[in-house]
This record gives structure tokens, C-alpha cells and sequence, in this order.
């Protein structure tokens, strides 16, 4: 069973249909890429699957789990979490507290429990976890640093280890790597290798950098008018004719020859 | 209930659906543009109804014309709390809505200081007697709400949907960036949004100065009453508050007739809350996406 | 040529991002100039600065030789620059003609508006039929017509147009191509951000490049649309 | 970045023994302060601190529910809810103070959860209106229900408090039961401020979506707080019962929820001891204006929108402000109060 599946989902705002009648599977251990031109649904889809909106119709399931309808909290509780494309954080806090804060699911406490302070030992192998995701997303040395003082490669690194913290087995990323320098970029595309082949973690990015997506995910899920236009694996997608019409224009655009130039 | 009852709790509902609707357009239309509402907006009824008060009962004013000059001076008043209020505190909504609490609080006293606490003012009633509907007699000074609080909404109609001016308004409420691109300021339409909730206001509590017991306090059930209103409407709906003006100022009265005043208020915020759960972004507000 | 619009160096800051990097463009009058790039090149934050929409964090930005930087929205509209936005974002509540009317919001020449009015309804049918109906009930082709028509209102010395095929069909794409083509007819100066670059390039004289907010290319449009590093630059090969 | 680390000295260890006990001597001399001022303050004053012990656990309680980003317009009807929970136990099953204050805590949640529900549909704004018509209806409710709330005229003939037969009610018992009574609210609160059940509320007021993401159940967590909130709002209603021995609902009227709004947004809500300054500050400046009379409502309206515009962090953001300026030499102190005074000139 695909650890990931998108079944018949369509999102409709108002008149536009942004999301349209779409199927995807994943399996687990991939790194799945969604790309399409500006308006194509791929946030919308990402919304979808990660719960921030509920689909107009259509089902979502996360390892035979149904997932429709859920609000996200509960969706991290199954194992699916997201990241935002811009830089969210807990800004008052550090980044070491952002990440504890995150282990929410981890480390329940009870009212009784918070009053009387009886989660010590469990706050302390909490704070070591906290420590080890840190540690691996290359924060480890800005632990006490208030979280908005980091630069943005690193606060769009806090983002991934907040949602490292949940203990996911689906990873969603939504443009990791936007508006970072080319050695940022690269370091994230380490860490987000690494998290499927070391953690084991299925990765799913929407992101618009194309380096980064096709030096990254083994395969590749085209969306444009909220519909599949193409998968396949990066070689393909590169040289599929639809793909570079939607990104490109057509070439056929201007009709005759009235216009051309 | 027998059909004089039923005839003059009709009429009595028309009367404060009117009322209501004069008040909460204006919550509503200054939302809509700033996005921020005015707690201390039940004070410009009050200040409107003490105009009428000092220019009609003191001065001696014909009273058609003390209420015409009390729209422009309560108009003046919501321009001075956008001025003074609202634009230093534009980045925190919540900054602003609770300053202005604090200046419902500055107004009560102002208006019992200079005027006297204690009973309210008692204005001369300027149009005695009664008509008779059927069997059901209603005071003249109430029907009389009634044309000028239509006079008045139609005349906001015809500014916001044929004056120019009035549409520049209506843009910068549904989208202030894209307004601005157009060269319309939006300083100055937020300005405009509270003259005309401040005039709209103003004119509510001036027409209902006879009728109304005049005190300082007297703006608080009328906040409490706008404040339904829009919700239910939804929030920055012009349309949406004057359906809820409508649906609120029967159930208001009709429950009144039946129960009292105080019952028909709970009603009110029952519906409310209702309103909330069933759908949070009020009758004939638009949902985000 | 003769400069109408130029930014020079200029760079835009969002918080920690710099979304546009010291980046020069010059427009002639009379000219279509296109930037394009891929998703979060920098373009629509580019046309967002020149309309004031965006503070700069460095450069200029002269329009006829003078100064426009730091100018209100609502001033640089006046001084006759008319901004087509991403996503059309049309007055939803208002009329096809209520949108119009406040493109035309500065103008204060009944006579000549009412020309304008014509003309524009001329120029879009479709939207003459529409003229009474709510302008969020249109399609998203006649929305982008609606948003275009309003823009033109102002009668702009300068028009910018953020992705006016965004999301439209290849009919409607086509369609829009012919209003732009016809309004460079018309000898009106147009600075068109797109993603659809061979569109853009057919219409234009003068393209950039933009990749992570700096120009990576620029050059005559015709010779950009035989370069292969614009495909290049879109899908990510190498 | 990291820091290097520097060779542990003796004067750096006593700094910051310093550093970490001095904020608890402080506590301890205040606490000792209270105890002695117990037995020595005039009756008048006396009265002054009772009440300002009940108004503390107000203000901590109503900035609990703050934390979360929600800003509530019932927090006083709650406090009556309460009151008259406690009024009517008290009269009518004759149970004693210690199990009568708990019962009046658990009327005011269980009122504060039945508020919460329409009110998690709403947020920011629509919480401030929704959250003030909803306090007035239950205040209605009291005005229009003669039995068992006594309409207008109220509760009358509270019981006096009683703990094992030993007498509450005198001024000074009464001074020390509440004083230990506002201690355990405001330690109890406290700890849930800094602990995870904590963090996630003020998670939910940073970035509510984010948090939501991140595994936390943000109506859940805001009920908690709004209900936790209440049920101290709800003690601290039932000392004001037993403190007064009759209640009305004018007690509980717009005025007394502004004056709470006021005491909050002067003190500030960032910190847990914020509130707490700001009654002090407002409690003070409240006794010594008490011959401007009917005027104090304009002053205290007014201040409130002076601190909503010039200082809307409350007077706890001056505390960094300040500390910093004495850090600094008084060239560079010119100079900031130069720029200070530059970009307020700009923004008015």
C-alpha cells in the first residue's frame, strides 16, 4: 500500500476550481516533487493533504488512514506534518524552546501535571531529543538564540525542525528552499536527502527552484489548471513538450503568423 | 394577540429596525474600511441625542433643524476619533478597539459633567398626539423615525452606489492596495467611513432624543445592541447589518410586547451566538478563503 | 532611445529576504519590456516597488528624469503610472463599470472619460455586455480584461502588467496577446512581467531575465527567444 | 557563534547568584511586607488591599487567557458568575468558606465553557464583541431572574466565611485569607504560565496555524485557558461575596471590566508580573485622585488610550528600556533619544 494517496480531490474557491478531480499516490521512502506553473493548485493541494483546507470533495489517506476532514493537530498525530513557505516561528521563544514546543504530541502533559511539575524526567529526555534534532539540522549552536534573531536560511531550518519534532513519517515541504543563497540551498538539500535516507522520513516538496527539484526528488508530479499534466522521473519531465508548454508558453500561442515578430 | 396589538407591535418593530439599521450601518461601513470597530460608537448616540437636548429643549431650536445640525457634529466627532484614535493605533486592531472604550468612558463623564448625572433630561415631546391604524394608535413622534431613518439609509445608498466619491469608499473596503493604485487615499477614506458613522449615529440618537431616556449612559445598550447586529449581519456587510437590523428590531419588539424588554434583549444575544455557531461569518458576510 | 521609466540599482528588501538585488532596467517610450523568470524570481516585487507598493531598500527609480522612490501609491497613480496587479484583483462587489470608474478616479475631464468609456468597451466587448453585472461574477479571462480596461482609464504614461495569462486558457491567453499587441500599436509604454516567456517574448522588444532577484540575461527579444539558457533557467538543467 | 567560554571566577559566580536570587529576595521582602501590613495598616487601607488581593487574581487570571491571543469582554461577568455561585451555596446549603470558594471556581468554569463554545468561532476582534454581548446576557439574566439571583437588588445576607469554626470574617482574618488565597492563584498560575501547557498557549498567540501544524489542538488549548481562566475569575468572585455579603449585578457592569482592561494594558501583558504592576500603579494613582471624583472615569479612559497609543507594551516594556539606558553612556543616550524623538515626530 502506498504510504500517501490522493483520491478524486477537488478544491473549489468560489468560481475557481483550483484543485480539479486529482489522484497521486506515494510511496513510502520517496522524495515526491510537485512543480507547476504560478496558480496551477499546488499549494492548494498541499493545504489540502496537510489539512489547513478541506477538499471540496475527494479523500486523503495517510498509510489506509483516512485523513479528510481532519484539522491538522490531528493529521500530525497520524504522522503527516507541513511546512509553511514563509519563515513561521514561535517568536518569542528560543529556537531550542521552539523545537520543545513543537514535541507537543510528545510530551503530553496534564493540567495536574503542569501545576505539581511532575513531568521532569520526561521534559529532560524531551529537551535531549529537542537537542538531537538541532544538532542535525546544524541549529545546535544557536540553541538559545531567540528565533527571530537567526538569519533566514536558518529560520526556514528552525521550520523543518519544528516539523522534525512532530516524529513524522511524511515530511511536507512547501518551498524549502525560497529565498536562500546557493550555499543555503544546498546545505537544506543535504538535510532533506539525508532525513529520508538516515531517518527514513518520505519527503513531499512543492518548490519553484528547479535545480533544487530536480537535483533532489526521483519523481515528479506536474500540476497545471489544478490537474495532473504530467509524472515521471526528472529526465522525463525536463523533455516532456507539455511540461515545457506550461512553463514556457506555447509556442503556437500567437496563432498565425500575424504577429510574429 | 389581537390585531391593535398586532399592528402596533408591527409598526413599534419598523421603528426600531430603523433605529437599529441607523446605527449599525455605520459600525459596519467604518469596519469594512478600517477593518476596526469603535466601542464608543453607542456614545455618538448619546451625543446626538444631547444635541437635540441643548438645541431643540435649551436653545429652542425648531426641532427638524436641531436634528439636521446634529448629524455634522457627531459626523465632525467620528472624524476626530479616526484622526486621534484610530490612525496611531492602525497596526493593532485590538489597540485601537479598546482605546475607544476608554473614550466611551471620557464621553459618559464629559456629557454627566457638563449636563448632570442622575435623571435623564426630559425634552418636550415636539410632535404630540397619536395616529390611529386600525385600532392600534401609535405616537406620532415614533412614525416619524420612521421616514428619516429611510431618508437617511437612502441617501448613504445613493452616496456609496452614485457618488463618486462614495465608490472610491466601497473600493478601499474591498481591497485598499489595489485603491490606492487607483490614486484614491485611503487616509481620507478611512476619515470619511467614521464622518458617516459618526452622521449616521449622530442622527439615530437625535431622532430618538423625545422618545429615549437621555442620560450619559445611555449609549451602552445601543454598542450592546449594534454590536449583534453586525455580527449577525457580518461584520463589514452594509447589506448583511440592515437585514439584521430588520430580522433583530422584530424579534426585539415582538418578544418585548410579549415578555419585556430585558427578555427580548437576551433573545437578541441568543441569536448571536446562534449566528456564531451555525455560520461564524454572519448572514450576509463573505467567507475568507 | 529616450528613457521613460528607468530603475536603477534597486534592491527590495522583504524582512530578512532580499527579493530584488541591485538590478537595472530601462524602458523607452513607447516600448514593451518584459521580465521574466520562474515562480519567486523577484518580478512581480520588481513592478510592486515601481508602483510604490514597495518600499526600496537601495536604487532609484526616475520616471522621465524624475524621481518617483518613495512616492505614496496613490501619488505615483497620479503621476501616470497604472499597475495591472497579479491575479487581476478586480473590486469584486462593484460593476464591470464601477471598476472603471475607478481607474479613472484622478481624472476629472467628464468629456473626454466619456470617450474613454467608449473606447474602452470598444476595445472589450465582452465587457460592455458585463457592464452592470458584479465584477466578481466574471471569468478569470474577463477579469483580466476588466483589470486591464481599468488600468488604461487612467490613460497611464506607463503601464505595468503582472502575469496577465496567469491561469487563463491558451484561447484567452491569445486574446490577451492581441489587446497587448495592439495597444504597442498604439505607441503606449509597457512593462510586462510573465511566466509564460515565449508569449512574452513575441510581444515584447526588450526582455530580462530574473533568476533568485537579479537579471541573469537581458537583450533584444528576439535574440532571448532563441536562447536556449532561457529554457535553461526555467526547468533548472543545467 | 558560540560563545567562548570564560574561566569561571568567583565574582562571576557571585554576579549571578546575584542575578538569579535577587528577583526572590525581592518576592520574599514583599511577602514579608504584606504579613506585617496585615496587622499595621489602617482599616480604610486595609479594605484597599483586600480588594486589590481579590483584583490580583483578576488580572493574572484575565492575562492567562491573554496569553493564548484572546482578548475577552466576560472576564468580570465570569468573576460574577462566581460570586453569585458562591452567594448562593453559601446562603442556601450552608457550606462552609474552604469548600464554597473551590465550588464558586467550578460555577464560573463551567459558565466560561458554555461562553467558549460560540466564542472559539470567532478570534481577535469578533472574540473582543462576542465575548462583551454574551457577559451582558448572563448579566441580564441576573437583572431579570428574581429566584434564585434576586434580580436588581441582588443577593443579600451572604453567610459570613468560616474554616473550622474559626471566624473570616474580621478585617485581618479576612486580610490573611485571601492574601494566602491570591498566593495560591497566582503560584498555581505561575506554574502554568511556564510550563508546556503554557508555552503552547502562547504558541497559539505567536503563530496559531504553525502551531496547529505542529501537533497542538489550538481550540482545545484556547478553551483551556478561557475555562482555566475563568475559574480563578470565579474565586476570586467568591472572596468578593464573602468580602462584601451582598452582591448585585451592577458589581460586574462594563465599568468594573474596562477598569480591568485598564489595569492590564497599563501594566502590560508580555511578562506574568505585567498585570500585577500595572494594578499596583493604577490601584495607587486610583486612591489619590479619589477628590477628582466623578472626573475618574475621564482620567482613567484617558490614560487608557494614552498607553494604547504611546506605550502599548505597558509600563513592564519600559523595564528593558530602562535597565539598557543605564547600561549605556550618556553620548549614546542622547543620541537614541534624538532618533526617539524623530520618528515620533514622524509618526504624528
Amino acid at each position: 500500500m502506498s504510504l500517501l494517496e490522493v483520491r478524486n480531490v477537488s478544491k473549489r474557491f468560489g468560481g475557481l476550481l483550483a484543485v480539479a478531480d486529482l489522484d497521486m499516490t506515494v510511496e513510502e521512502g520517496e522524495i515526491r516533487g510537485i512543480i507547476g506553473p504560478n496558480g496551477a493548485g499546488k499549494t492548494t493541494l498541499f493545504n489540502v493533504i496537510s489539512g489547513t483546507y478541506r477538499p471540496t470533495s475527494g479523500d486523503v489517506f495517510l498509510d489506509g488512514n483516512r485523513l479528510t476532514g481532519l484539522r491538522p493537530s490531528r493529521i500530525a498525530g497520524k504522522g503527516g506534518v507541513r511546512t509553511f513557505q514563509r519563515s513561521a516561528m514561535f517568536s518569542d521563544f528560543t529556537v531550542l524552546e521552539n523545537v520543545s514546543i513543537a514535541r507537543h504530541l510528545h510530551a503530553r502533559e496534564s493540567l495536574f501535571g503542569a501545576i505539581v511539575g511532575t513531568a521532569r524526567g520526561m521534559e529532560r529526555a524531551n529537551e535531549v531529543r529537542a537537542l538531537e534534532i538541532l544538532d542535525f539540522i546544524g541549529l545546535g549552536e544557536f540553541r538559545d538564540e531567540l528565533a527571530p534573531n537567526l538569519s533566514h536560511g536558518h529560520q526556514r531550518a528552525l521550520g523543518v525542525a519544528m516539523a522534525l519534532a512532530t516524529e513524522p513519517r511524511i515530511l511536507m515541504l512547501d518551498e524549502p528552499v525560497a529565498g536562500m543563497n546557493p550555499a543555503e540551498t544546498e546545505r537544506m538539500t543535504r538535510i532533506i536527502r539525508r532525513l529520508r535516507d538516515e531517518w527514513n522520513i518520505t519527503i513531499l516538496l512543492v518548490e519553484h527552484d528547479m535545480k533544487t527539484v530536480m537535483g533532489l526528488c526521483e519523481y515528479i508530479t506536474v500540476l497545471n489548471f489544478g490537474k495532473k499534466l504530467a509524472e515521471g522521473v526528472p529526465a522525463e519531465i525536463v523533455s516532456n513538450p507539455d511540461v515545457i508548454e506550461a512553463y514556457l508558453g506555447s509556442e503556437d500561442i500567437l496563432g498565425d503568423d500575424e504577429f510574429a515578430a | 394577540m389581537d390585531a391593535a396589538t398586532l399592528i402596533q407591535t408591527l409598526l413599534n418593530s419598523v421603528v426600531a429596525s430603523s433605529i437599529y439599521a441607523l446605527v449599525a450601518v455605520g459600525l459596519a461601513l467604518a469596519f469594512g474600511v478600517m477593518k476596526m470597530a469603535n466601542f464608543a460608537h453607542g456614545e455618538f448616540f448619546m451625543v446626538g441625542a444631547y444635541c437635540v437636548y441643548v438645541l431643540y429643549a435649551l436653545v429652542g431650536l425648531p426641532f427638524p433643524l436641531a436634528v439636521v445640525l446634529a448629524i455634522p457634529i457627531v459626523a465632525l466627532f467620528g472624524v476626530v476619533v479616526e484622526r486621534l484614535i484610530f490612525r496611531p493605533t492602525r497596526k493593532n486592531i485590538l489597540a485601537g478597539f479598546m482605546a475607544t472604550a476608554g473614550l466611551a468612558f471620557v464621553l459618559q463623564v464629559l456629557a454627566g459633567q457638563i449636563w448632570g448625572v442622575g435623571i435623564a433630561k426630559s425634552i418636550p415631546t415636539p410632535y404630540m398626539g397619536a395616529a390611529n391604524v386600525g385600532d392600534a394608535t401609535i405616537g406620532w413622534q415614533r412614525l416619524i423615525v420612521i421616514p428619516c431613518a429611510f431618508a437617511m439609509l437612502l441617501a448613504l445608498r445613493y452616496f456609496l452606489y452614485r457618488v463618486k466619491l462614495g465608490k472610491a469608499l466601497r473600493a478601499c473596503a474591498q481591497d485598499p492596495e489595489i485603491a490606492a493604485l487607483q490614486g484614491i487615499r485611503t487616509n481620507r477614506m478611512t476619515m470619511l467611513a467614521m464622518a458617516l458613522a459618526g452622521a449616521s449615529a449622530g442622527l439615530a440618537g437625535a431622532l430618538m432624543a423625545p422618545i429615549h431616556a437621555v442620560t450619559p449612559y445611555m449609549g451602552h445598550g445601543v454598542i450592546l445592541i449594534a454590536f449583534v447586529v453586525v455580527i449577525v449581519g457580518g461584520m463589514a456587510s452594509i447589506e448583511g447589518a440592515i437585514l439584521a437590523a430588520v430580522i433583530l428590531g422584530f424579534i426585539h419588539t415582538f418578544v418585548t410586547t410579549v415578555t419585556d424588554n430585558l427578555i427580548a434583549t437576551m433573545v437578541g444575544v441568543g441569536f448571536m451566538a446562534l449566528t456564531l455557531i451555525v455560520r461564524p461569518q454572519g448572514l450576509l458576510g463573505r467567507e475568507r478563503a | 532611445m529616450n528613457l521613460l521609466l528607468e530603475l536603477d540599482n534597486i534592491s527590495v528588501r522583504y524582512r530578512k529576504i532580499e527579493a530584488v538585488k541591485g538590478i537595472s532596467i530601462g524602458v523607452g517610450e513607447g516600448e514593451i519590456v518584459t521580465l521574466i523568470g520562474a515562480n519567486g524570481a523577484g518580478k512581480s516585487t520588481t513592478l510592486r516597488a515601481i508602483s510604490g507598493l514597495e518600499r526600496l531598500s537601495g536604487g532609484e527609480i526616475r520616471l522621465g528624469g524624475k524621481r518617483i522612490d518613495g512616492a505614496s501609491p496613490e501619488r505615483i497613480a497620479g503621476l501616470g503610472i497604472a499597475h495591472v496587479p497579479e491575479g487581476r484583483r478586480v473590486f469584486p462587489m462593484m460593476t464591470v463599470r464601477e471598476n472603471l470608474e475607478m481607474g479613472a478616479y484622478l481624472r476629472k475631464d467628464a468629456a473626454a472619460l466619456r470617450a474613454d468609456f467608449d473606447d474602452i468597451f470598444r476595445r472589450f466587448p465582452r465587457l460592455q455586455e458585463r457592464a452592470n453585472q458584479l465584477a466578481g461574477t466574471l471569468s478569470g479571462g474577463e477579469q483580466q480584461m476588466l483589470a486591464m480596461g481599468r488600468a488604461l482609464m487612467s490613460r497611464p504614461d506607463v503601464i505595468l502588467m503582472d502575469e496577465p495569462s496567469l491561469g487563463l486558457s491558451p484561447i484567452m491567453c491569445r486574446e490577451i496577446a492581441r489587446i497587448i499587441r495592439t495597444l504597442h500599436t498604439e505607441k503606449r509604454t509597457i512593462v510586462l512581467v510573465e511566466q509564460n516567456a515565449r508569449l512574452a517574448l513575441a510581444l515584447a522588444q526588450k526582455g530580462f531575465v530574473m533568476e533568485t532577484g537579479r537579471i541573469v540575461l537581458e537583450g533584444p527579444a528576439a535574440e532571448l527567444r532563441e536562447n536556449d539558457k532561457v529554457q535553461h533557467t526555467y526547468l533548472g538543467v543545467a | 557563534m558560540s560563545v567562548p567560554s570564560e574561566p569561571a571566577s568567583a565574582g562571576l559566580d557571585v554576579g549571578i547568584a546575584m542575578r538569579r536570587f535577587a528577583p526572590l529576595l525581592v518576592l520574599a521582602a514583599v511577602l514579608a511586607a504584606l504579613c506585617v501590613l496585615g496587622f499595621e495598616l489602617k482599616p480604610y487601607h486595609r479594605e484597599i488591599a483586600i480588594v486589590f488581593f481579590i483584583n490580583v487574581i483578576m488580572v493574572t487570571s484575565y492575562r492567562l487567557i491573554t496569553t493564548t491571543g484572546d482578548w475577552s469582554f466576560a472576564h468580570v461577568v465570569l468573576m460574577g458568575a462566581g460570586s453569585y455561585g458562591a452567594a448562593l451555596i453559601a446562603k442556601h446549603a450552608g457550606l462552609p468558606f474552604g469548600v464554597v470558594v473551590p465550588m464558586a471556581g467550578i460555577t464560573a468554569a463551567i459558565v466560561g465553557a458554555a461562553f467558549i463554545v460560540p466564542l472559539l468561532r470567532t478570534a481577535g476582534f469578533g472574540f473582543f464583541i462576542a465575548s462583551f454581548a454574551m457577559g451582558e446576557l448572563v448579566r441580564l439574566i441576573w437583572v431579570k431572574v428574581q429566584f434564585p439571583f434576586g434580580g436588581t437588588r441582588g443577593i443579600i445576607n451572604i453567610p459570613s466565611p468560616e474554616i473550622v469554626g474559626l471566624r473570616l470574617s474580621p478585617p485581618v482574618p479576612y486580610y490573611f485569607t485571601c492574601f494566602i488565597v491570591m498566593l495560591a492563584a497566582v503560584f498555581i498560575m505561575w506554574r502554568l504560565d511556564r510550563s508546556r501547557i503554557g508555552n503552547a498557549w502562547k504558541s497559539i498567540h505567536s503563530d496559531d496555524l504553525l502551531a496547529e501544524c505542529v501537533g497542538i489542538d489550538v481550540a482545545r488549548y484556547r478553551s483551556l485557558a478561557f475555562i482555566t481562566g475563568s475559574f480563578f475569575a470565579g474565586i476570586a468572585g467568591a472572596l468578593l461575596a464573602y468580602r462584601m455579603g451582598a452582591i448585585d449585578p451592577r458589581n460586574f457592569d462594563l465599568t468594573t471590566m474596562i477598569y480591568l482592561i485598564i489595569w492590564v494594558v497599563v501594566g502590560g501583558t508580555a511578562t506574568f508580573w505585567g498585570p500585577i504592576i500595572g494594578l499596583v500603579v493604577v490601584t495607587i494613582a486610583f486612591e489619590w485622585s479619589r477628590p477628582l471624583l466623578e472626573w475618574r472615569p475621564l482620567m482613567f479612559g484617558g490614560v487608557l488610550i494614552f498607553f494604547l497609543i504611546f506605550l502599548p507594551g505597558g509600563l513592564e516594556s519600559l523595564v528593558p528600556k530602562v535597565s539598557n539606558a543605564l547600561r549605556t553612556p550618556p553620548g549614546q543616550q542622547f543620541e537614541r533619544l534624538r532618533t526617539w524623538l524623530t520618528t515620533f515626530a514622524s509618526r504624528t
